[in-house]
């Protein structure tokens, strides 16, 4: 066994923990930085399996977006530091058996298939590989993501702002008439609105 | 190993150093005695080390011991990247300038976990802030760095350090230093960018902590200003190039020429309310950074 | 009893003080922040010693008790022209006349050799409502929501000036010893995130009387500057001597070259035609000067100021009216004054 | 350290996340078991790339797109909370039994 083996399993073996922890715990923020800790494990595995740069680069994204999760989760939850038992869950035992099986599935698949045996080649600029293969043979690829990316970007200020086309989201909204001053095109909104705040948090 | 060595002489000196010139500027301002500042870090220490620790109710205690000591970690590796000479580093790979960006990023992370884990509402108000402001301004500073690499054709730091034997990144992206400092201020929670251990939530993450945990936080606090400095100092400064002296020494001496300017930033200039602040940072200063890289770009290819 | 290298050294640096400010001292605690001797600071938890500076009004006496037991170990309390509490043991009284600076610095390194023994909690350390018990994990109540996890109610979602996005809002008292507000003022406040979404009146800041105008202005200039993130200048112009021309407009070009008065956004704050910027212009032209400022007849209430604004926006536009006008501004309110009284949610000096 | 023993443990991320996806009425929640499932992948992808195929650059190139995957669905998840939240005050999965507006 050799130092990077024994690392390979210490880092295994705080990936999977930490993954467990984030469900296991009642703080919502400390659940989003296990999930952190989970990739950063992860990343290191990467940095083990010689991809410097995609294991450092998991570890800059992470960082932020398990941060913004964190945020989220205190705005959203109403007992984000887990000061009251916290277990919400539905079709609890389903989950847990996909999840058994996910695994089962997934590692007899590991284990029975004839794996390939070709690792990279010490001192293989890999780095160097990933930029020109970025920026050369899958150009397209590289920039469908960036495009995409943007996409996202407008689409999620669409989705949260309250400032809707045709009035404010939390209201419902209208679109105008197909006519000039014609009757508004669209159902009308209904105005029951269970508003009763947090109705969905009983025991 | 010397590499090691280095890079916590560095940290413990520009601590001291760091704590020293703070005094004295704050007392230079305040018009207050300036010789009794030289003293001043130390009586604080004192003073801090001999004060009660401070409990909350019912704390995030795991974080709340943690956040200061992680600032602490991610300082010194933050300037492990940071060759003192040529080959003379303690992580000399070729991505040096993402594992600088992670540390930034990891920074907001424990700035936030700070405030969160005192369990009360002035400090948490603090983290939250500084998560809205410290994450663009990580963006810009990503952006400014990726700029320094475009001439090295490299990410190693190494690399960019050896790409400034002609002229350096300062002079040849003249918009770099200025955007890189704003990082500087934000992860070190000082004077404009001072949005998590502000003054208006009488200390933000700082509120309710005394004694020991106190003094870790801010010596944390000046080790990341000195790695910080070091990284400026390296990146667009030409780290440990220089004639006649030997080169760490031109490496320590651009360190603590970028410290007095943080420094004297921190106590000169005022900080505008955070709203406003959010706004410059998404509308002016970011776009600022990709001129800066275009910039950057088209002298690369030049 | 030999003291250790670190104590002799820790007593050396100036005392770190609170001053809690009284009735008729505000221009007395001028005077503190130019000592050589003391370190005024913001916060309790930096504080060793407890400065009650006057006469405490009846209804911040429960305050000042809490703000007391803030206070980290090695403590003390001076009473500088107060009448000491019944439970406040070995007190260190300074009479109104003198100055409380070398008493502070001898009680000081008697409380770091231990010679001095620390105060202990004048408050019963109890959370305001039993809590555990309760609950199948001993929350104190049914389920998640359930209870009053140490005695605070859980938070509930109300509407939200921002954006609509009806989050959990938090309300609770700041003051009447805040050290961003004026001496005095203690306000209720329900946040959603950090904008305010409403403000009552708790209690109305202290009247400094007319012949204080000048020294309160440069103690509210201190403040305001203090929220600009300018510590160090904030400490000038609290220690400045007004009646030193040259000390004086050196200070205001300190002050115009940091970008002070720039750096508070247009608008803020709109009150009888002047904004926040504008009325911190004119309070630091007008430093130095004896007389008392004040906009004839402010009209309107500050509460209904502040609903909408950021945390830091507020109390820009707090502190960017002059003691007198607040005094105006901000009267007693009597409806509910004893509502929040023991709620659970009292901050008096700063945070819990 | 060998490929099996990697895909093992990229195994047990996807199982505990699928756990978490399916299990949890919290979005928030939700969304940190599709991370898991995510993470996996991820290691997956690598451990092919780095132990199985010999390092082809165009390896590399997926573990980005993956991670370009993950931004998405953080981002648009996020928003979909947010909007859900705006228009019925929920923040389980629970409160989405109808599409209607």
């Amino acid at each position: 066994m050799t130092l990077s083996d024994i690392a390979f399993w210490l880092f295994s073996a705080g990936a999977v923990w930490t993954a467990w922890r984030v469900f296991r715990t009642d703080s919502m923020v400390r659940a989003s930085f296990a999930l952190m800790l989970s990739f950063f494990c992860v990343a290191a595995i990467l940095l083990l399996l010689s991809a410097p740069y995609l294991g450092i680069a998991t570890i800059f994204m992470m960082a932020v977006e398990m941060m913004v999760m964190a945020l989220f989760m205190v705005m959203f939850m109403m007992n984000p530091a887990g000061l009251n038992p916290m277990m919400m869950v539905h079709q609890h035992k389903v989950s847990i058996g996909a999840g058994v099986a996910a695994f089962a599935g997934l590692g007899a698949a590991a284990l029975l298939t004839d794996l390939p045996h070709h690792a990279v080649a010490a001192g293989k600029p890999v780095i160097r590989d990933l930029g020109t293969e970025l920026l050369g043979g899958s150009m397209l690829i590289f920039e469908t993501a960036g495009i995409t990316l943007l996409a996202t970007m407008v689409a999620t200020v669409v989705l949260s702002s309250r400032s809707g086309r045709f009035g404010a989201a939390d209201e419902g909204s209208r679109p105008p008439g197909l006519e000039p001053g014609g009757k508004p095109a669209g159902r009308a909104p209904e105005r029951d609105s269970d508003h009763s705040h947090h109705a969905e948090h009983g025991g | 190993m010397t590499a090691l060595i280095a890079v916590l002489l560095l940290l413990a000196a520009g601590v001291w150093f760091g704590a020293t010139v703070d005094a004295v500027a704050e007392a230079a301002v305040a018009g207050r005695p300036v010789r009794t500042a030289l003293a001043a870090p130390f009586r604080r220490t004192a003073l801090m080390l001999s004060r009660q620790a401070i409990e909350t109710e019912h704390p995030d205690t795991l974080n709340h011991l943690l956040a200061p000591a992680c600032y602490l970690v991610l300082a010194a590796a933050g300037l492990s990247v940071v060759p003192f000479a040529p080959g003379v580093a303690v992580t000399d790979i070729a991505t040096g300038l993402v594992l600088w960006g992670a540390c930034e990023a990891l920074v907001v992370v424990v700035v936030f976990l700070n405030g969160w884990s005192a369990n009360a509402p002035l400090p948490l108000i603090g983290g939250y802030r500084y998560v809205a402001i410290g994450l663009p301004a990580m963006l810009i500073s990503m952006f400014v760095l990726i700029g320094t690499a475009l001439p090295a054709q490299s990410l190693g730091v190494s690399a960019v350090v050896e790409s400034q034997r002609v002229l350096i990144n300062a002079v040849r992206q003249p918009l770099g230093l200025p955007l890189f400092l704003l990082l500087g201020l934000s992860i070190t929670l000082r004077g404009p960018f001072n949005y998590g251990d502000s003054a208006d939530l009488v200390g933000g993450t700082q509120a309710e902590v005394a004694g020991v945990q106190r003094l870790l936080w801010r010596g944390a606090k000046l080790a990341m200003l000195t790695a910080f400095s070091a990284m400026a100092a390296t990146v667009f400064l030409g780290g440990y190039l220089g004639p006649v002296l030997p080169g760490p020494a031109w490496l320590v001496l651009k360190t603590a020429l970028v410290m007095l300017m943080l420094v004297a930033i921190t106590h000169l200039v005022a900080r505008v309310p955070p709203a406003r602040m959010l706004t410059w940072l998404w509308t002016v200063l970011l776009p600022l950074s990709f001129v800066d890289l275009v910039w950057a770009g088209l002298e690369a290819m030049r | 009893m030999a003291m250790t290298a670190l104590a002799r050294m820790a007593a050396r640096a100036p005392v770190p003080v609170f001053v809690a400010t009284g009735q008729g001292w505000l221009a007395s605690c001028r005077n503190l922040a130019a000592s050589v001797d003391v370190a005024v600071v913001t916060n309790i938890r930096e504080a060793a010693i407890l400065i009650v500076a006057g006469e405490p009004r009846d209804e911040d006496r429960d305050a000042l008790r809490r703000l007391h037991d803030q206070m980290p170990h090695p403590r003390a309390t001076a009473w500088w022209g107060a009448r000491p509490f019944a439970e406040a043991g070995s007190a260190i009284e300074v009479s109104a006349t003198d100055d409380p600076g070398p008493l502070l610095r001898s009680a000081f390194a008697a409380l770091l050799a231990r010679v001095r023994e620390s105060e202990p909690d004048w408050l019963p350390d109890d959370p305001p409502n039993p809590w555990q018990g309760e609950g199948d994990h001993g929350q104190g109540g049914k389920g998640m929501m359930g209870g009053t996890p140490y005695g605070r109610p859980m938070a509930m979602t109300a509407d939200d000036l921002r954006d609509g996005l009806a989050l959990d809002s938090f309300t609770f008292t700041i003051g009447p010893f805040y050290p961003s507000l004026p001496p005095g003022l203690a306000l209720e406040l329900t946040l959603q995130g950090d904008v305010i979404q409403s403000a009552r009146v708790v209690r109305p800041p202290l009247d400094p009387g007319e012949d204080a105008a000048g020294a309160c202005r440069s103690m509210t200039v201190g403040r305001m500057l203090r929220l600009l993130e300018l510590d160090a200048l904030a400490r000038r112009c609290e220690a400045v001597p007004v009646e030193d021309r040259d000390a004086v407009n050196g200070l205001k070009r300190w002050i115009g070259a940091s970008c002070a008065m720039r750096a508070i956004p247009k608008g803020l704050g709109r009150l009888a035609g002047d904004d926040a910027r504008a009325r911190f212009t004119r309070m630091v032209a007008a430093l130095g000067d004896a007389e008392a400022s004040s906009i004839a007849g402010p009209g309107g209430r500050l509460v209904d100021l502040l609903p909408g604004l950021e945390w830091n926006e507020a109390l820009l536009v707090i502190n960017s009216f002059s003691h007198r006008d607040l005094v105006a501004l901000a009267p007693r309110e009597m409806e509910q004054e004893e509502d929040s009284e023991g709620s659970a949610e009292q901050r008096e000096g700063h945070g819990i | 350290m060998t490929l099996t023993a990697i895909l093992l443990v990229a195994a047990a991320l996807i199982g505990i996340g699928l756990y978490g996806a399916l299990s949890q009425q919290s979005f928030v929640m939700l969304m940190m078991g599709l991370e898991l499932i995510l993470n996996g992948v991820l290691l997956i992808a690598v451990g092919f790339w780095s132990l199985g195929l010999g390092g082809p650059p165009r390896g590399q190139l997926l573990a980005i797109v993956v991670m370009a995957v993950m931004a998405i669905e953080m981002a648009v998840g996020f928003a979909l909370v947010t909007a859900v939240y705006r228009k019925r005050q929920a923040d389980t999965t629970e409160g989405l039994e109808t599409m209607k507006h």
